[in-house]
């Protein structure tokens, strides 16, 4: 049973941290809120259905094409859209919903609004201290580890990662040092819609493909972030894994109740969020 | 000349912050522009280094104010009023911005390489790391530290080193003795000297006069948003209309 | 100038006076049958409803029509997009639509519970007969009960309802139970139950807890994941480690395929049996990229069982006309030409208040069997009228496996559909209890 | 002779206050418009859409009084939306209360709700907030599914009492009420309590120093908004004759956010002729369901891009202008204001 809980929390985690990481990462540089990030998960996992079955693609080739059109797409709807009204943040929102219902009619125009599938990259499973876990799913916490670590690194070691946590803490005083904040900003919506198809393309083999699968992992990510904090990278990710865990145990001690656990997840985090306004972790926006 | 402002005009919705401010500045000067609280410094500086630009981009939006900023900014010859801010940095222009704003949650070395973010080669940013632990020994035996966890005499320190590392030909301060005790003020007007004399610009806002003046070569006062005179610190201090009114001495 | 304003304002309102209208006085044509479809027309349900209709009408207009009296006429059918998966007042004002502007003589259709009780009432308000062909909550039946007045002209098509749906598959269950018992020399079956949160699934919970230890079976544990959920993988060890034989599932959404998926993935060592309605879809083999083989699930068309002539033939037409089997809100064909045709055709008119009594006591071939209607217009489940057969997924095609010698009580005959296929287990299944 | 006196003050105020601005003649007319429509057309589809406009517009107005004027972005507003409906649709099935006591009761409730959520939302600000507010309804959601004995589960509590009868009747209700409480709420706005909502939005902080309880207001704020909101709810549930959980849905709450929007937030007026555009629109896009959506998301792009005090907001600035020394308003072609007689020029 604790075996259970540790696998799930760990998988679902790790998933729950990659969508939420790219989500706080583009809330604190640019203070935008990307309602359509999990929209982006959605079209990766479009995309990748489409190179699969339309052109006869490896699944891994698909896989990278899915991650660098969503990249590209993320990159001109912020361009051509959400730069310009990025100001007011009630704008932001509101933009990204739109853009999210327009992936979301686009995609059920293009492919209807059934259920599809893509194969998963290997089939089967490994048992793992007596639980069965998918090889996919394996695949899928190897990637999200090796992705995290690369985050750190890109954040901690590169001078554009200075720059994002810079701007991410203060963008005034960034643009001071000669940061070009829009420029950066630019490069974080880039690396966080690339993320989410990262996310898309590595998640999906495991379930299903419909237009609308972006709204229940958007609920999910936001309370992550909003809990971790909006803004910080360590508080997505114990964030996320407080969720994972409190959805598995769920799972596991209440089998009957199992549909709760979005709800129970939420009001943990309206709990947290009572007790302490900013999040686990978060940065005070207030002077802004 | 190295830096001129011709009628810079600022205008937040319908208030008129800046009016007309004509000021301007030579190589290697040490200018102080000071003024009564509200009068409007900080504003300039914020428009001379690019800020009141950006924030005007940045606000306007389903409900936001409405900003204006009108006149012309020239530095080494070049027009700056239409450049934005971090291009202005490149050129030179370096603003060390009010209450220092550290960037709380990186480490004091953190702070200082991104104070020389535009410097590609590792051995510039090196010697001007050199330059900067230098002239704060401070800085030097906390370069690990969290830099929200310094005292504000050091943040104001970490503030203006980090200024140093984008390599300034002119250096705006905004206010470094805000919040300080009177001894580590003294300190940071001490450094601020040294700076000027190693060939930086400096243009000064402050509200501590009497140590200003020890300091600069000439002054602009500047009160509800105009220029009310310039002139050398004895000019001003003989000036008992001036002294009174807009000096409080 | 302010009245040159006050000009133009006033132009505006007229032609939108003159533009409204316009849309709303089209004129109703007597010489055809207006039947509205209703349904989420952006989805598979949708496509259902509206595949099955075009069907009937191409086949009754082509053969001249529906004779009402004397004369032929020819069916017309209004497509009435519901988009109630999505917003419940879309469903209301697009039943509004067909009913107030369109003027339809009959509505079908419908499929999200919520819509449908919406929809139902202003039906009932027009009083305009409205045969649903989607939703399976008895719900919706038992106002015609309570108050027969105002609910007669609602009548349940397809599919049965849910208690129906449950007991039919209770009895799948048992007959599982019993092979696996068989083949496999199994002392005693161990059963999970795994349903979906939804309302319609609560009597049925409860139904297993006391139905399952009554058949001589152990419950090894109730899972309740959500509709949408994308991971199932926890239930699913969950259930391993509670040595459940046979996975009862109650599945309509997209955590069924999840579920199916995963399960196949993992290779789960127990049979899946149940409801989980999309698993009965064609297409489901691609959509679980094969890893529903073994799955067993109630379906209403399956392709190599015969229930009988009519059956047979809307089947053979459907496929040749989309290319695929029908869903099964596709028995908008048999409610139009089964259904409306015949009571229309005896009744001579196409009144309601004529038509309600005959359609109360017809009892007629449809493609899912015989259908006819209790005293609440719910069509009845049985040996002789509907029944919902079992299939299951073997080697890429859906086989039908039961009713295969099914005696509803002892003495009853015993029931086979022709062409039934024998249960399959999965090889890791029997490796792991041999 | 009195009743002449009358006449003509009524006529000059007509001339002199009304018929000068076309806003005011806009909203004269449109009232008019929906008063003397089911006379002369009484379609009852025709009617059916005005009268769920009239719901959505009550609705989106109480958005706009809490978000917009208050500052307290609300992105689960459906959650007063639901608590209404299901509130009355309770009062009504188990205690029979009829509609016209199950409606306003129903609005108690949607108060009540206001509170509780506005007591944890006090220390919330900005994004914060709106991304906790979110979680509300779908908390909400949670429970009514995890109670189907009481709410129905996701099918709903059925079979409610009718609003009156009639769609007439329905319609003539619905319109006055929605026409009331926007009047109720358009008023607060431009009394002392707005005053102070634009205050906090703006600058909570210094009206905390000058001794304002922002937390009373801002308690108000949400119980007000809760109050129109479930009031909307509880007609709602009566008119459909459900309440089900599509009330509480993410997708209610972002709908009535995007109308508010399209007419321009902090207006009431704005969010009424929204929906009043917007609602009907969507219907005549029935011709072509598959782009409904999209069209819808289209049209919030474009006026977030183009006309980013929204559209209604966006024609009222080009029939009228407001003078900069006396603040009155004229329309646009007025070379002089009609009050202090400064020319309109170009400052």
């Amino acid at each position: 049973m604790v075996v259970d809980i540790i696998i799930s929390t760990l998988i679902n985690g790790s998933i729950y941290s990659i969508l939420a990481i790219g989500f706080s990462l583009v809330f604190g540089v640019a203070r935008i809120i990307n309602i359509a990030h999990t929209a982006f998960y959605m079209l990766a996992a479009f995309c990748i259905y489409a190179g699969t079955n339309s052109f006869g693609l490896h699944p891994v080739l698909a896989m990278g094409a899915a991650i660098i059109f969503v990249t590209i797409l993320g990159l001109a709807s912020y361009k051509l859209i959400i730069e310009k009204i990025r100001v007011h943040p009630a704008a932001t929102i509101i933009a990204t919903i739109a853009l999210a219902m327009i992936f979301q009619e686009i995609m059920i125009l293009n492919f209807g609004a059934e259920f599809l599938s893509v194969p998963v990259l290997v089939e089967g499973f490994t048992v793992v201290f007596g639980v069965k876990i998918t090889y996919q799913q394996v695949f899928t916490f190897i990637f999200m580890v090796i992705l995290l670590i690369s985050v750190w690194f890109l954040l901690m070691k590169t001078k554009l990662g200075l720059a994002i946590r810079a701007t991410a803490q203060d963008r005034e005083t960034a643009n001071l040092m000669g940061m070009n904040e829009s420029m950066i900003a630019l490069v974080t919506i880039g690396i966080s819609v690339g993320f989410a198809g990262f996310a898309g393309a590595i998640v999906i083999p495991l379930t299903v493909i419909h237009p609308h699968m972006w709204l229940s992992p958007l609920i999910i990510m936001m309370a992550v972030v909003v809990l971790g904090g909006l803004g910080s990278i360590k508080g997505s990710i114990i964030g996320a894994f407080i969720m994972g865990l409190t959805e598995a145990i769920i799972v596991f001690l209440l089998p009957m109740g199992s549909f709760l656990k979005g709800s129970v997840a939420l009001t943990i985090l309206i709990i947290v969020l009572i007790i302490k306004p900013e999040g686990l972790f978060g940065v005070s926006i207030e002077g802004e | 000349m190295q830096l001129e402002v011709i009628n810079l005009r600022v205008v937040f919705n319908k208030a008129m912050i800046l009016n007309d401010i004509n000021l301007s500045l030579n190589k290697g000067e040490l200018v102080g522009l000071v003024g009564p609280n509200g009068a409007g410094k900080s504003t300039a500086l914020k428009a001379i280094s690019g800020l009141i630009a950006w924030r005007k981009k940045v606000s306007k939006g389903i409900i936001g104010g409405d900003i204006t900023i009108d006149g012309l900014i020239v530095f080494n010859g070049e027009r700056i009023d239409e450049m934005p801010a971090h291009k202005i940095v490149s050129n030179g222009l370096v603003l060390c911005p009010e209450r220092r704003k550290p960037f709380r949650e990186m480490t004091v070395l953190d702070n200082l390489l991104a104070g020389a973010f535009l410097e590609r080669k590792k051995v510039k940013i090196k010697e001007n790391l050199d330059i900067v632990y230098q002239l704060f020994p401070k800085l030097k035996s906390r370069t690990r530290q969290i830099s929200g966890t310094l005292s504000g005499g050091e943040q104001q320190m970490l503030g203006i080193g980090r200024a140093l590392m984008s390599q300034p030909r002119l250096l705006c301060i905004d206010e470094p003795s805000i919040g300080l005790a009177p001894i580590v003020r003294a300190e940071v007007f001490e450094k601020i000297m040294e700076i000027n004399k190693r060939g930086i610009s400096i243009l000064l806002v402050e509200q501590e006069i009497s140590t200003v003046f020890k300091m600069t070569s000439r002054n602009y006062v500047i009160s509800s948003g105009q220029i009310i005179t310039e002139g050398t610190s004895e000019k001003l201090l003989n000036d008992n209309v001036i002294r009174k009114t807009y000096l409080g001495m | 100038m302010n009245i040159s304003i006050l000009r133009r304002i006033g132009v505006l309102f007229l032609i939108a006076g003159i533009f409204f209208s316009w849309s709303c006085s089209k004129a109703g044509d007597s010489n055809v049958i207006k039947i509205g479809v209703i349904g989420p027309m952006q989805y598979s349900q949708g496509k259902g409803h509206w595949n099955g209709a075009e069907l009937a009408m191409e086949e009754i207009n082509s053969s001249g029509g529906i004779k009402v009296g004397n004369e032929m006429k020819k069916i017309e059918l209004i497509k009435a997009d519901s988009n109630e998966i999505a917003s419940i007042t879309d469903a209301a004002n697009a039943m509004e639509r067909l009913i107030t502007q369109e003027k339809v003589n009959f509505v079908i259709g419908g499929f999200r519970t919520e819509a449908v009780l919406a929809m139902q009432d202003i039906a009932m308000d027009a009083k305009t007969i409205f045969i649903s062909v989607g939703p399976a909550s008895a719900e919706l039946n038992k106002r015609v009960k309570e108050d027969y007045d105002r609910y007669e002209y609602f009548f349940r098509g397809s599919p049965l309802n849910s208690s129906y749906l449950v007991k039919n598959s209770f009895i799948h269950l048992g007959y599982i139970a019993a092979v696996l018992k068989k083949t496999l020399n199994l002392p005693a079956i161990k059963v999970a139950v795994v349903a979906e949160k939804v309302q319609w699934v609560e009597p049925v919970i409860a139904a297993a807890k006391s139905t399952i230890p009554a058949m001589g079976m152990e419950l090894a544990g109730i899972w309740q994941p959500s509709q949408t959920a994308s991971d199932v993988t926890a239930e699913l060890s969950a259930i391993q480690r509670s040595g459940a034989h046979i996975i009862f599932t109650v599945f309509s959404s997209s955590v069924g395929v999840t579920f199916v998926r995963q399960a196949g993935e993992l290779k789960i060592p127990a049979l899946m049996t149940g409801i989980n309605v999309e698993a009965a879809r064609f297409d489901f083999w691609e959509t679980t990229e094969g890893k529903c083989e073994y799955v067993i699930t109630s379906a209403n068309y399956l392709e190599n069982i015969t229930i009988n002539e009519t059956s047979k033939k809307f089947i053979d037409a459907y496929r040749k006309k989309y290319g695929e089997m029908p869903s099964y809100t596709a028995f908008t064909h048999s409610a139009i030409s089964n259904l409306l045709r015949t009571a229309i055709e005896k009744a001579g008119t196409l009144d309601a208040d004529a038509l309600i009594p005959i359609l109360e006591n017809l009892k007629v071939e449809t493609s899912s069997g015989t259908y006819k209607v209790d005293e609440n217009h719910d069509s009845i489940w049985g040996p002789g009228y509907s029944i919902i057969m079992a299939g299951q997924w073997q080697d890429g095609s859906f086989k039908g496996i039961w009713p295969n010698n099914w005696k509803a009580s002892d003495n009853a005959p015993a029931i086979s559909y022709e062409g039934v296929a024998p249960v399959k287990f999965p090889p890791w299944m029997i490796e792991a209890y041999q | 002779m009195s009743i002449l006196v009358y006449l003509r003050r009524l006529f000059v105020t007509i001339k002199e206050e009304i018929i000068i601005l076309p806003t005011k003649v806009i909203t004269i007319l449109f009232i008019l418009f929906l008063l003397v429509l089911p006379v002369i057309l009484p379609d009852s589809y025709l009617m059916r859409v005005l009268i769920l406009a009239a719901i959505f517009a009550m609705l989106t107005a109480s958005w706009d009084f809490l978000s917009g004027f208050a500052g307290q972005l609300n992105f689960g507003h459906a959650l007063f939306f639901g608590v209404g409906a299901y509130s009355s649709a309770l009062f009504n099935l188990l205690l029979k209360i009829p509609p016209a006591g199950s409606i306003p009761l129903s609005g108690l409730v949607a108060v009540l709700a206001g509170l509780i959520i506005g007591f944890p939302c006090l220390r919330l600000k900005g994004i914060y907030l709106a991304l906790t507010t979110i979680a509300f309804p779908i908390i909400l959601t949670g429970v009514v599914n995890a109670l189907p004995g009481i709410t129905g589960g996701e099918l709903g509590l059925s079979g409610l009492d009718k609003l009156t009868g009639s769609r007439i009747g329905d319609y003539y209700i619905v319109t006055l009420l929605m026409l009331g409480s926007c009047t109720v709420m358009y008023k607060l706005t431009q009394s002392n309590v707005g005053i102070i909502f634009h205050a906090i939005r703006e600058d909570e902080v210094s009206l905390k120093v000058s001794g304002i309880n922002t937390t009373k207001y801002k308690l108000l704020a949400f119980c007000l908004s809760g109050l129109f909101a479930g009031i909307a709810g509880g007609v709602y549930a009566h008119f459909m004759r459900i309440a089900g959980p599509s009330t509480l849905s993410v997708s209610t709450s972002f709908t009535i956010i995007i109308y508010a929007v399209f007419g321009g937030v902090c207006t009431i007026y704005g969010s009424v002729a929204a929906v009043y555009i917007l609602f009907p629109l969507m219907e005549v896009f029935q011709l072509l369901p598959q782009f409904r959506t999209l069209f819808f998301a289209a049209i919030v792009l474009i006026i977030l891009l183009y006309m980013p005090s929204g559209f209604i907001q966006w024609i009222i600035d080009k029939i009228e202008k407001t003078c900069s020394r006396c603040g009155h308003k004229n329309h646009a072609l007025r070379k002089i204001c009609r009050f202090c007689e400064r020319p309109f020029k170009y400052y």
